[in-house]
């Protein structure tokens, strides 16, 4: 089965095949034989050879961490061809802000309508005692504001939708 | 530390998370009850489960529940206490609050009202710990006007730091490295403390580029005795908070703790300190030290101290605030070894350490073999809330000398697995793995000059991805089967196992 | 303990459990390679998960896999060890095996060969002591015939105890305490000797009731320096099983504890004895002590000893495998404190202490707060094989002085929760309780006069049915639900949680 | 809901009513009203005013262990009439030997036909190096052995059934 990663920047096609516990893992043209066992929700025993590894996998698609030894490894796994990722990285359609942490909407810092420069602050989240701006990466115009102040949202949640300059031109009345 | 009978029969702690089940620890020790009070948003929070008995606060936001005095003082009235300990953070430095448990006749275990009132103003204690003989950081002894800061700066020299009168956790601090930028950062430091603390006046210090923050642990009892217990080296810093602390600090030698120990007794003894209390100072390059603060409560890092001295604070503070006599003098200290504390806190380290409180999935503590420790506030499921502080557990290593410890230290973080949110053991590793660290030759500055990535061997990478890889086939495969769910791997995982465990019986 | 590069590059552990998760611990801290094996029982186990590398041994029977000397020197042989650590059980006391270690170019982390066979021989042993002027238990000093039999016991007097030349663990024991029994207690003792050692030689030892064990701790480095390392009284036993240890023991003064540490080292220093090793001793309620025996490897319960002298025994193992010296002396050893090991066996208390393998469903290991350490070898989730020992934790607790301990103790144990499978937790509850070990008046008939159950407050009860009924309600509603499944409330639970997760996403 | 438990030999019914995270629980005239939340697989919190409990729930039915503070009880639940409870204390009917620990069968010391004593012992399991001889409670004829020495087998697994003497007499040839 083949699945498509990206990882600090690369694009990594992974080619994954097994028969009981033993794998094989083939990426920019490298072969990897290994056995692994599945050990818990998280955690995994892989063994290339007799070298033998605990690998920690956290999975919260789009994005999947993978703890080994000392180390931490972020990936982001393309699904369907469309997934969040592709959203994220933007193109010329509306762009969506999105609550990078679970918390509460302190307040709302500018209004449907209102336009903005790449970078203005749009709305304030606050978890654990910590403020959290979230700013547009683009011009543009605010479209839609999803919250108010005072609510809840969880990590991923859309907090506003901002139109770019140009569509937002041929849009206005 | 022979007891004839506990000190309390019931005691409340105003807290929540690591430090309340830390307190619940010690009473559980004494034979004493312990008694939780809890907001909504932790009914199922560790701290309640531990507890001998729980009371509701209500509403989650902090003012309405763990700040509410009057509703902390119904709880401990209605599950019959005898004392109150507030732990650290929320009301443990509030006066008024000390104050009001007193007149409640209950007994506060930490200082008296009085002290964290003197020692709560930063100018009244930087003249306290002057009129006591204790080197201060130049600088104002009282809040300042705009006028009388340009005289100042002028003569103690630029760099300055401004700091607010009443301030605490980095608020209305401002660094100023010439004239140009005093009069923004005075009007930007006035405003961020009078939103801050309610209290706009600030006043300003030398500033020390690559400084070292030592603390320093006192204990006094209500008899007027007292000893120090060594220091605690906190300059592993991320934007003025502490990251990791250790014991005894790689950067001063013995004449310089036992002058920075014999000046934090003098101060403490001036103020008629009682119960644990910490000095904070500030040492320079030169190992010149100068008094920045004085903390009147238990420190997130007193575990650090309890290594190596052997010496429970937190029961000494139960024992100390029922009026027993401390029982040892300075001569009977005798620090060993040394030990490391990891502050585990639910931040993504990779995303400018943004908070990540959620669900922990999966939990693997370290706490098995010699000299680990693991003072831990949550529990696998757990939902870590959005509303309080991000840590989540202090990991602690012991080791005969620094070394050992550091390698200890190493080997549990290897042990602590968590999945479900982000916290910062990556960050661990990194500071645990930088030469300067090793070293012991480091100083506020270390966090900036981490390296942001380290890169395992080509090996490590392969198995990431090939770890990476047999979830997502396991997650593929699970759609794909008969009893779909858009869970994956892990609940084909459970049906597996659950399936196995009926076999087996 | 400064250490200029690891002393290895790469060490085989020829053990499983919890033992070979301490020997990888010991190894990671100093930066050498853990190498595991496994049977086929144990490819999920932890010594495997933890370890750097690992070789399979197939067929989980002991004599097949961990017992088989071949394919252990095959595994060190194909990964490239250096040496090999035994752990204790196993081919721990195997001279046989240390010799081929030896042989084949490797370090084995113990002593010589040549004294693992002197001290195989009990009464070989006891022979060596008498002669190095340590009082030995009257009695014989070499196998008695039946007819020799007779005449010794006439002259030592009744109650005996025969036991097997090449004894251990209990087998081929019988105490004896009439002429009447003698006759079949030696024919009885002999076979099961034969059976078990395939050595069906016996000797007699003089009897001693209400006795206590307590056993010394030595270290001698390759180069004939050597220390003792204070005591461990373990006269909690169960069947000659030991259940809990503790250092200091409370039962002898300074002097003897001196007395006694300085006959194990000459012993030892008389046998030419190199590494850890631990002499046994039997104390009579006179406090005469005389010598036992001598067990030649790590015991179970080191622990206890490092808990108190900060010296990690199994890394000065390694250490002094290797050609390290000691490094210091008699004079440098100032133990500190009191420490209690409890053993968490996989085994029913309620039920005669019935094998209790099988899969661990839910585990809360203790490890936090001041003076806990839990050396487990399983994990949440688990199947503790059917194969091998039942021991799956050390849970160990230290203090200041023994009340601290214990109390520590008693809190950790509470902490303790194992579902799936039962354990020997009960047990230790109702040893913590019993007044004649909080008062450290015991000796090894303690677990025959705990009361077989206690009973807690009416409430308690209550609470015990009300969970229970919540249980089976919620089993009830499991099945009569839309989704149902066979495995009740649990399922319910972790249909509620996942659903949970997903929405907090 | 209503729930027949054995505890130490005593028959309690459990009447459990509840509603939300209030339950009330009625056995042997008494009256208990508390508060539980799951925290997770097997651990309750249970609260009775404001005294908290940690419950730690083992089901194996029809056994059930309930861990609490420094105790445990064992209970023997007797689910829709005749559960396993019934059996296991014996009718006139034939009498099942079952395997009380997992373990692998180390010797069969009876074969079908034999006439056992109480007491006699049957079959040897052995776990954990420990062997344990499974003997029978009452006399009879052994009627059938199901297991052979070399197998593996659960808890619970019957490894031999006894026909009481008189019934052997009838059915004996």
């Amino acid at each position: 089965m083949k699945f498509d990663v990206q990882y600090k920047g690369r694009a990594i096609r992974l080619d994954i095949t097994s028969e009981d516990s033993l794998y094989r893992l083939e990426y920019e043209g490298k072969k990897i034989g290994f056995r692994c066992e599945r050990i818990d929700e998280s955690c995994l025993s892989i063994m290339i050879g007799e070298k033998s590894y605990e690998a920690h996998v956290h999975a919260a698609p789009p994005a999947y961490g993978v703890q080994l030894q000392d180390l931490s490894y972020d990936f982001e796994v393309m699904e369907g061809g469309t997934g969040a990722a592709g959203v994220r990285r933007g193109g010329v359609g509306p762009h969506r802000i999105t609550a990078p942490m679970p918390g509460k909407v302190v307040s709302v810092l500018r209004a449907p309508g209102d336009a903005l420069k790449e970078g203005d602050g749009v709305v304030v989240i606050e978890a654990m005692k910590m403020q959290n701006e979230l700013r547009t990466p683009r011009a543009g115009t605010l479209k839609e504001i999803r919250v108010a102040a005072g609510e809840t949202v969880e990590s991923g949640a859309v907090v506003a939708i901002i139109v770019p300059a140009a569509q937002a031109k041929t849009d206005a009345v | 530390m022979k007891i004839t009978g506990p000190p309390f029969k019931r005691i409340l702690i105003a807290n929540r998370g690591e430090i309340a089940v830390r307190v619940i620890r010690a009473c559980r020790e004494m034979g004493i009850e312990s008694c939780s009070v809890y907001s909504d948003a932790d009914r199922r929070a560790l701290h309640v489960l531990m507890a001998d008995r729980a009371w509701p606060l209500g509403d989650p936001v902090s003012r309405n529940s763990y700040l509410n005095i009057e509703k902390i003082l119904d709880a401990a009235r209605a599950m019959d206490c005898e004392a109150i300990h507030p732990g650290y953070g929320f009301l443990a430095e509030n006066a008024g609050f000390a104050r009001q448990v007193e007149e409640s006749g209950l007994t506060f275990i930490g200082p008296p009202a009085a002290c964290i009132e003197a020692m709560g103003s930063k100018t009244a204690a930087r003249q306290a710990a002057s009129d006591a003989g204790v080197p201060v950081v130049p600088g104002a002894m009282s809040h300042v006007s705009e006028d009388e800061l340009e005289k100042l700066t002028g003569r103690i020299g630029y760099p300055v730091l401004l700091k607010a009168t009443a301030g605490g956790g980095g608020k209305g601090m401002r660094i100023v490295r010439d004239p140009q930028g005093l009069d923004a950062a005075f009007r930007g430091a006035s405003s961020e403390a009078g939103a801050a603390f309610a209290d706009s006046s600030v006043y300003v210090e030398k500033y020390f580029e690559n400084a070292h923050h030592i603390e320093v642990q006192v204990l006094f009892d209500n008899h007027g005795h007292g000893v120090y217990l060594g220091e605690r080296e906190c300059s592993v810093q991320r934007r003025y908070q502490k990251v990791l602390e250790e014991t005894p600090s790689p950067f001063i030698d013995d004449a310089i703790r036992a002058t920075m120990g014999e000046c934090a007794v003098r101060l403490a003894s001036a103020v008629g300190y009682r119960n644990a209390g910490t000095m904070e100072f500030l040492v320079d390059d030169q190992r010149n030290f100068y008094f920045l603060e004085m903390n009147t409560r238990l420190q997130v890092e007193h575990p650090v101290t309890e290594m190596v001295t052997s010496i429970d604070l937190v029961k000494e503070q139960i024992r100390l605030a029922a009026g027993d006599a401390l029982g040892y003098g300075q001569h009977d200290i005798h620090p060993r070894g040394h030990a490391i504390e990891c502050r585990i806190y639910a931040e993504d380290v990779e995303n400018d350490f943004l908070p990540s409180p959620g669900r922990i999935v999966r939990l693997d503590e370290p706490g098995g073999g010699p000299g680990i420790r693991n003072d831990s506030g949550v529990y696998e499921g757990f939902t870590v809330p959005i509303y309080y502080d991000p840590l989540i557990s202090k990991l602690v290593a012991w080791g005969r000398d620094r070394a050992e410890a550091i390698g200890r230290m190493r080997r549990a973080l290897r042990e602590y697995h968590v999945t479900g949110i982000k916290t910062t053991i990556p960050l661990m590793h990194m500071i645990l793995a930088h030469p300067g660290f090793v070293a012991g030759n480091y100083s506020t500055s270390l966090i900036d000059r981490l390296t942001a990535r380290r890169r395992g061997g080509e090996h490590v990478e392969d198995v990431a991805l090939a770890a990476l890889a047999v979830q997502l086939l396991e997650n593929r495969r699970a759609k794909s089967g008969p009893a779909s769910g858009s869970h994956g791997a892990a609940s084909a995982w459970k049906r597996f196992s659950r399936a196995e465990s009926l076999r087996k019986r």
